[in-house]
């Protein structure tokens, strides 16, 4: 028995691994280079970025493959979906790095290589969950994929905010590690009613016609869904949520509001579409989870009164909308919750970008946000885009386009009451987001005299803390995708 | 029995050749006042005087194109029917909106024609000081246009579009001096009295319609005679309604009264020629239908009578001159109407149409000539017009005609029609269903006495001698609380204030005496086809029981001072009489409160209910996100319960309820 | 050739157990000896059925192999945060009502 | 290429204008009122000459827009949208002629009722502008656009922009009541656009395309009568969110009495037309025996919305509120029009919803124009006559009023006519007991309209009251009011202006398949 190795078509993963490799070796070599390390750490992304390529370009139906086993099966398969998700998240990916540059390249000796290979392998394993072919491969791609994130919150630099961010890590962990646990024991009963390990479809047709052994995979399913979906921040799984994005470091919460949830989508892409061989199974464990985590994921964001914990609990309402068409087990389905991601991803990164940047400046209240769009327009409306993104509504068309992309297989399939309770959510979540907005939009002037004497001083100690030229380049960057997205959304669907 | 027929008369004298016009006379007719409206609003702003003009020119025109109209009619050349602004594309309804001119309707035309003519140059004397003059005035042309398309219409859509304009510049004229609160509420009221009653008239024309899919009343006619049946009565009554909402039947009369808050030449054109008469016209053209329907018929026959004698008894216990003359409005409105019901069937609506005309012409009068006495006397309740005739010479005359026709007094043109619908009913209650007709003679036959009454009354009170001042009082002193009011100094400056009415409406008026004296020969022409059912008794009966109430109401006269019969009455009579025997506490009682009472209900629902679900909704997410926030655990313990109770239910829905 | 029942009734046994662990005991360690018992449980699961049915790949024992490795790197990371978290605040009780920072 | 002139001209100086000013804004130093309003209504009326062109030559885009979904950007105008772009150009430049003068501080209690006039300098005025420019042109593609998704991207693409107007160009007397109110507007909006959708996609699955033409061609024969039900349900629920259909109005008062002169314009002429007009385009032809099944029901919500919105009138004591009311009334007799499902009813629902547009624009430019004077629509207030202090703004009233409770020979006649008539005499498949039912109650509306004209007539028009005095029109709204007045009067003279424009593609609609 031989594999076929292809690695070329392995690049998407190895590119961050080896480049985790390299900075640990350089570290070695020669601590002091932070800022290299930090390159290296670019250029890994990058790289495997690049390699995504080929796997993009390729049409319905056909696959990257590699480590084939001689009878056909493959244990990493990339179709063009799973390129675009392994896109998305290295891009993610470097988005958060050039975001956190200077918070990593400071710190006492070796920090800096830790959190670069943390960061290195934490993607590698993403960008390798959606192109599992095998139980094994998934285990393994998930785990790589969670554990460095755990200990990326926990490193916080600034000693004030340290036990919140440890809190943040045990509340990650400890979710993170039941979950495992439950996935290992579906990829167990997984393994008990299909009889291999290999996630093939025709497996599963075999499972589905016994009635008993059809049982026993929709409750490994079950599990593993369960499993994957705290990533996602689904609820029931989501009560890591608040507390973990709060507590960590924003880069890092920003990094697992969106790269992270690349390997929980594509995770339970690779097990919906093996389930779609058992035909006529929709998981209505899925439709709950979607329209759970949609309301009350929007009806908590409804009530926040600090940025990051509102686009805290909007991810975890986000994260249902990106469940939502996959109750639909189809092929349009899994499309339309990558192209759904796609979108949240960079708007939830610019809403970041510009958090961090105001943060910097102000503070990560809402309150202190009043004002921004007349203050500092190029702030104010990179933002205001992003949240009308991610409420959907048009001058956004993006956002949008979502939204109607992710609602086509619910009401296309006739499951109405999940396409109502998706339906009063939109106007739930353009709640959430527009109470955001009617802050921005508001007059900056503050109510009284003293307050006002008080902003004044403020705003002449903050002058002069502009914002960095990275994070307007990455304003920059990502609103010209969101807008020209909203111009002509061709090729994210 | 005698049958007065005559065919078309060949022998009209020939006229000298009339330029030929593009377009039909009717298009003409109606068109002018309208456009004369538009004119004089665009035109008038700065001045009066052009507002004048154009609208007095334009009725000079109308009356002129009417006159025209009636004229190639009757010798048969014009096309009878011409086309408006329609056909409309209104799918399967096929809506002509065409014109369409028979002898009958083309008389009534000029009789509106006439009128407006004269109540647009009156206005001009009477409100010369008006600043509103301009509007009044297009108001006034926009009324009569209303109404001549009422009369020409041959399309229930057009009849709809003139019924409810002129109600709407009733509103307006009625409501003219809208400085004054009574009149901005008498304007309401005619408004939504009649505009409710129009429900039936907008119901009742829409299921007419609905029959043959089309607005045609032609083919409204022909349809509905075809098949006679519930249907076709149900929509007879539906715009019985709507005319006994117009021409101020039982149970909707008291906004006539009422519209006296108007200017006096308003008041004249609404209960002369136009508003009040437009039912009569109405079912003088769907004819055949209500004779097809007897339930209708005999509906509006009970209305029609009923109401013809409580408003001649109201009229006569009217403290007010003018109020008098609008009761005796709504009697003889009903009498029309009451005449069409009694009409034997197979024969046209000429009588009914003809009093029409007759009482157009002499109710004009009275209102113009009683307006011209209360500029002179300063008003028109009776102590003020009390000796009226007798201090104004000028206005002797025409008060006199007007009234003597009003109580039906051979010759005058009053008598002529009233005694023809006397015969129609009597032949009426010959033909095979007497019912309506037999309600109607009883009426007429009660009504004519009591007309006689109050025209007496109003005549005994008009010309009672003046009074020297010192002269001994002789006889009862009924009304003599109050000192009489000094209005005018005697013999001095009668003369300048006579002659401040100025010529061109003198001769209005001159010339409506003179039509009220000589329209007695109006059944002669050929425009009206009427059937003379001639029945000696039965005219020399009325005329005695009118002789018999007339002295009877000279004799009650006697002693009182002002020589008002009505002050015999007790007094609770009289102020109820005033009061319109409380129709408008009914209206509001029994319309008013309740639908306000209901509004209130409406918006309490809407606000708590249906609103209620709304914010209900929006509280229900703020309590569902505080919750959930408190809900979700902080700890990582509590979190891990919530995730192995999430697998737990989800696997059974998973497993179980797949 | 022995039946699969028995260890199953006995991985049956040890998920429970393991999640009591998690469901009942406040303590990091505690907890995390829970999750060792569940996974224990998917790895005799695995095992058995490796045993019992055809698979040229023996995805049973090999997934096993792995879900031991995994447990091993976890248990790791686990740990480390455990110290910080002792470190930071004094205790490792996962209930224990937090000071808002 | 030159197809393409037309319909560009007609939306892209929209849509520059929007981005300009929105940028605008932005800068250190606003551009001056008069600068900002005349590039305003300059883009208004280029679009306007754009839309008349496209009319005109018949002209459109058809462009791939998402080849994923297959959706097109197909704009073209036909007979049944004609009416409806003329009328969102026309009363484009009239919301955008309009002078803003609302000083966006809040108010006190103490000078609540003080005048407004005479404020300038209004700041956020450019971007004001560039959200009605905004609005104007998601009208524009909604109502020119033939494929569903399209449209509803501009049923959507109005709601920010409504929602700035309202929450921060409103009544300047309640922040909180603002915010409310613009929030309900776009929650519910959006619920109802959402619904909408989920038919939008159920359909274009069923189908397999999101055509419109393409639908109507279809007839809804490829879906079963459940499904067409269903179908027909969602669309009209979301659109009846839009329209506002009883009882999902509750939104409208609120949104109307905040919000600003202009805003209200736009949403009572043009953003409630979205409503009826998908109704025509997406449910009539499309999901015909859905539609059919459903129109009892929907024909009974819209009478009673009659009744109830007229008795509302009744005893609203703020005028703003109370028109918006009236609005709710007028459309209830669109609604019925339709839901008759005869060609009859279909063009008096297209002629009674133009014609209520413009009456609606003119009565808020009005009440607009008054509550600026007067410092707040409140009717209880007492205040002078108008007849006798602003004799043109009292005329434009009484015109409005007049129009409103369906006076002949002004535009909401015909409309209100052709509904009770279509009522009573509905499509074959109806069940014709019920529907006779509804043309009496919807008649008995009429008679509340009356009723309400005279209320609001005799309470602000009549009276003997001449102070506080208020100015009368200045020179733009004159103009602007003169304009509406001739529009009301023409369209109510000559009804076939209207009719015949649409009276072949209507025909097309109940018959299936387009002309």
């Amino acid at each position: 028995m031989s594999l076929d190795l292809n690695l070329v078509a392995l690049l998407p993963v190895l590119a961050p691994a080896v480049a985790a490799v390299l900075v640990l070796v350089l570290d070695i070599a020669w601590p002091p280079a932070r800022a290299t390390h930090l390159v290296v750490v670019g250029l890994g992304l990058l790289g495997g970025a690049v390699a995504t390529v080929p796997g993009l370009l390729q049409g319905r139906g056909e696959r990257v493959a590699a480590l084939c086993l001689p009878d056909g099966t493959c244990l990493y398969q990339a179709s063009s979906l799973t390129s675009g998700l392994q896109l998305l998240a290295l891009l993610s990916g470097v988005v958060v790095l050039v975001l956190a540059w200077d918070d990593w390249s400071h710190g006492e000796g070796g920090r800096t290589a830790v959190i670069a290979a943390l960061v290195l392998g934490a993607t590698a394993g993403v960008v390798a969950v959606p192109a599992a072919g095998d139980l094994g491969t998934l285990l393994v791609a998930l785990e790589l994929a969670t554990l460095p994130t755990a200990a990326l919150v926990a490193l916080e630099r600034r000693a004030s905010r340290q036990p919140a961010a440890v809190d943040g890590a045990v509340a990650l962990l400890t979710t993170s590690l039941v979950s495992f646990a439950l996935l290992a024991l579906g990829a167990a009963l997984w393994v008990v009613a299909t009889g291999t390990a290999v996630l093939s479809g025709d497996a599963v047709a075999v499972a589905a016609a016994d009635p008993a052994r059809l049982s026993l995979l929709t409750l490994a399913a079950v599990l593993a869904l369960a499993g994957m979906a705290f990533k996602v921040s689904a609820v029931p799984f989501h009560a890591w949520t608040p507390l973990t994005y709060h507590g960590a470091p924003l880069p890092v919460t920003t990094y697992l509001a969106t790269v992270s949830k690349v390997a929980a989508l594509g995770g339970v892409v690779v097990i919906v579409t093996a389930l779609s061989g058992a035909s006529g199974t929709s998981l209505l464990a899925v439709a709950v989870m979607a329209a759970l985590s949609m309301t009350v994921g929007n009806a908590v964001a409804l009530v926040q009164t600090d940025t990051v914990r509102l686009l805290a609990w909007s991810t975890v309402a986000q994260g249902g909308w990106v469940l939502l068409p996959l109750a639909d087990l189809s092929s349009r389905g899994t499309r339309a919750a990558g192209g759904y991601l796609a979108v949240y991803a960079v708007a939830t990164l610019l809403a970041f970008v510009v958090v961090v940047a105001v943060g910097a400046r102000r503070g990560v209240l809402l309150t202190d946000h009043r004002g921004l769009l007349r203050d500092s327009p190029l702030l104010g409306l990179p933002l205001a885009f992003a949240l009308l993104a991610l409420a959907g509504l048009p001058p956004a068309v993006v956002g949008l386009v979502a939204k109607v992309v992710a609602l086509r297989p619910v009401a296309g399939d006739g499951t109405w009451w999940l396409a109502v309770v998706a339906a009063l959510n939109v106007a739930l979540g353009i709640a959430v987001y527009l109470r955001w907005l009617r802050v921005l939009a508001q007059h900056p002037e503050p109510v009284d005299a003293l307050a006002a004497a008080e902003a004044e001083a403020q705003t002449r100690s903050t002058a002069h803390t502009a914002v960095p030229a990275r994070h307007t380049a990455l304003i920059a960057v990502l609103t010209t995708l969101l807008v020209a997205g909203s111009v002509a959304p061709v090729g994210i669907f | 029995m005698t049958s007065l027929q005559w065919p078309d008369l060949p022998d009209l004298p020939a006229l000298p050749p009339l330029p030929d016009f593009p377009g039909a006379a009717a298009q003409y007719v109606v068109a002018i006042p309208l456009l004369a409206a538009l004119l004089a609003f665009l035109l008038g702003r700065t001045s009066s005087r052009t507002a004048a003009w154009t609208v007095v020119t334009g009725a000079v025109l109308t009356l002129g194109a009417a006159t025209w109209q009636l004229y190639t009619i009757s010798v048969g050349v014009v096309p009878r029917v011409s086309e408006t602004v329609g056909p409309l594309a209104l799918g399967e309804l096929t809506v002509p909106l065409t014109l369409s001119a028979s002898p009958l309707t083309a008389i009534t035309a000029v009789a509106v024609a006439l009128v407006a003519l004269v109540v647009q140059v009156y206005a001009r004397w009477y409100l010369w000081y008006d600043p509103r003059y301009r509007q009044f005035a297009a108001t006034v042309s926009l009324f009569s246009g209303a109404m001549l398309l009422v009369v020409l219409s041959g399309d229930v859509v057009l009849t709809l579009v003139g019924w409810e304009v002129m109600g709407w510049c009733s509103y307006l004229l009625v409501g003219h001096i809208s400085a004054k609160a009574s009149a901005r509420r008498a304007a309401a009221k005619a408004l939504l009295v009649t505009r409710f009653a129009d429900l039936g008239f907008v119901l009742g024309l829409v299921a007419l319609t609905a029959g043959p899919g089309s607005t045609a009343i032609a083919d409204i006619v022909d349809h509905w005679r075809a098949e006679p049946g519930t249907a076709l009565t149900v929509a007879m009554l539906l715009v019985i309604m709507g005319v006994a909402g117009k021409s101020a039947l039982v149970p909707f009369q008291d906004w006539l009264p009422d519209a006296m808050e108007g200017p006096t030449p308003a008041s004249a054109l609404i209960h002369a020629a136009t508003m009040v008469a437009a039912g009569t016209v109405v079912l003088a053209q769907l004819f055949p239908l209500l004779q097809a329907s007897d339930p209708a018929r005999t509906t509006l026959a009970v209305l029609a009578s009923a109401t013809t004698l409580l408003a001649a008894l109201l009229a006569f216990a009217q403290p007010d001159l003018k109020r008098l003359l609008a009761w005796s409005t709504v009697s003889q409105v009903a009498l029309m109407l009451a005449a069409l019901t009694a009409i034997p069937v197979g024969e046209g609506p000429d009588t009914a149409v003809l009093h029409l005309v007759s009482h157009a012409l002499f109710k004009a009068l009275l209102f113009l000539a009683l307006g011209w006495l209360a500029v002179l006397a300063g008003g028109t309740l009776v102590s003020y017009a009390v000796s009226g005739v007798r201090r104004y010479g000028s206005v002797r005359r025409p008060l006199g005609i007007g009234l003597l026709a009003l109580a039906g007094v051979p010759p005058l043109v009053g008598f002529v029609s009233k005694e023809l619908i006397l015969g129609s009913a009597e032949a009426g209650v010959q033909a095979a269903t007497p019912g309506p007709a037999l309600i109607v003679l009883a009426a007429v036959g009660a009504g004519a006495p009591l007309t006689a009454a109050y025209c007496m009354r109003a005549w005994l009170i008009l010309s009672r001698p003046v009074l020297v001042r010192g002269n001994g009082r002789t006889g009862e002193q009924l009304d003599d609380f109050f000192a009489e009011p000094e209005v005018m100094v005697e013999a001095v400056g009668v003369e300048e204030a006579e002659a401040a009415i100025s010529s061109p409406a003198r001769a209005g008026i001159t010339t409506l005496s003179l039509l009220t004296v000589v329209g007695g020969v109006l059944p002669l022409t050929p425009f009206f086809d009427v059937e003379l059912h001639l029945n000696v008794p039965l005219l020399v009966a009325s005329l005695l029981l009118m002789a018999a109430a007339a002295l009877f109401v000279l004799a009650a006269s006697r002693g009182v001072r002002t020589r008002d019969a009505a002050a015999r009455l007790p007094a609770v009579l009289n102020l109820a009489a005033e009061r319109g025997l409380g129709a408008d506490t009914a209206y509001l009682t029994l319309v008013a409160r309740p639908t306000m009472a209901l509004a209130r209900g409406v918006t309490w629902l809407d606000r708590e209910v249906l609103d209620g679900y709304v914010r209900a909704a929006g509280r229900a997410a703020r309590l569902l996100g505080r919750g959930g926030e408190r809900w979700s655990p902080v700890q990582p313990a509590p979190s891990l319960v919530l995730v192995l109770a999430g697998v737990l239910v989800l696997a059974v829905i998973g497993v179980v309820l797949r | 050739m022995i039946t699969p029942a028995l260890p199953m009734l006995l991985a049956a046994v040890l998920a429970g157990a393991g999640v009591y662990g998690v469901l009942a005991r406040r303590h990091a360690v505690l907890m995390l000896v829970g999750v060792e018992l569940i996974l224990a449980a998917a790895g005799l699961v695995l095992v058995t059925t490796g045993q019992v049915t055809p698979d040229p790949l023996a995805s049973g024992a090999v997934l096993t192999l792995f879900v031991i490795t995994i447990a091993a790197a976890e248990i790791v990371v686990a740990l480390a945060v455990v110290m910080a978290l002792y470190r930071a605040r004094g205790h490792v009780d996962l209930q224990h009502e937090r000071s808002e920072s | 290429m030159n197809d393409l002139l037309w319909p560009a001209l007609a939306l892209l100086p929209l849509l520059v204008t929007t981005l300009a000013l929105a940028v605008a804004d932005r800068t250190s130093s606003p551009p001056s009122e008069p600068l900002v309003r005349g590039l305003s209504v300059g883009s208004a009326l280029l679009s306007a000459v754009g839309v008349v062109g496209t009319v005109l030559t018949g002209t459109g885009v058809d462009v791939v827009w998402i080849p994923a979904l297959g959706v097109d950007l197909d704009l073209r105008a036909d007979g049944i949208s004609t009416p409806l772009v003329l009328l969102t150009a026309g009363v484009g430049i009239v919301a955008t002629a309009l002078r803003h003068t609302r000083p966006p501080v809040d108010r006190t209690e103490e000078d609540r009722t003080a005048p407004l006039v005479g404020q300038h300098g209004v700041p956020g005025l450019a971007a004001y502008h560039a959200c009605l420019q905004l609005v104007l042109l998601g009208a524009l593609v909604t109502f020119l656009s033939r494929d569903a998704i399209v449209f509803f991207v501009g049923f959507e693409l109005v709601l920010l922009p409504m929602w700035l107007l309202v929450a921060r160009h409103g009544d300047a007397h309640e922040a909180a009541r603002r915010d409310g109110a613009a929030l309900r507007f776009v929650l519910v909006t959006a619920t109802g656009s959402t619904l909408m959708l989920l038919g939008i996609l159920a359909l274009s699955t069923l189908t397999g395309t999101t055509d419109v033409d393409r639908w109507a061609e279809l007839a809804g024969a490829s879906l079963s009568g459940r499904e067409q039900l269903l179908v027909a349900v969602l669309l009209l629920v979301g659109l009846g969110l839009k329209v506002p259909v009883w009882p999902l109005h509750t939104w409208l008062p609120w949104v109307h009495s905040t919000a600003p002169t202009a805003g209200s314009v736009l949403l009572a002429a043009v953003l409630l037309k979205m409503g009826t007009y998908g109704i025509v385009r997406l449910v009539v032809p499309v999901v015909p025996e859905g539609f059919a099944t459903a129109s009892p029901v929907l024909a009974g919500l819209a009478v009673t919305g009659i009744v109830w919105a007229g008795l509302a009138c009744l005893v609203e004591r703020d005028l703003k509120r109370l028109i918006a009311w009236s609005s709710i009334a007028h459309l209830g007799f669109v609604v019925l029009a339709l839901a008759t499902g005869t060609e009859t009813g279909l063009q008096a629902a297209l002629f009674g919803n133009v014609a209520h547009g413009v009456i609606a624009a003119l009565l808020f430019v009005v009440v607009g124009a008054l509550k600026e004077r007067w410092g707040s629509a409140d009717l209880t207030v007492a205040r002078a006559a108008l007849r006798e202090v602003t004799p043109r703004l009292g005329f434009a009233l009484v015109v409005g009023m007049a129009a409103s409770m369906g006076l002949p020979g002004l535009a909401g006649f015909w409309g209100e006519l052709g509904a009770v008539y279509a009522a009573w005499a509905p499509a074959e498949d109806r069940t014709e007991g019920w529907f006779r039912l509804f043309a009496v109650v919807a008649a008995v509306g009429a008679v509340i309209a009356a009723a309400y004209a005279v209320r609001v007539l005799r309470e602000v028009w009549a009276g003997d009251r001449l102070l506080p005095a208020i100015p009368d029109s200045h020179r733009v709204e004159g103009v602007l009011i003169g304009v509406l007045v001739v529009a009301v009067l023409v369209l109510g003279v000559y009804p076939s202006l209207l009719l015949d424009v649409t009276a072949a593609d209507a025909a097309a609609l109940l018959t299936g398949g387009v002309r």
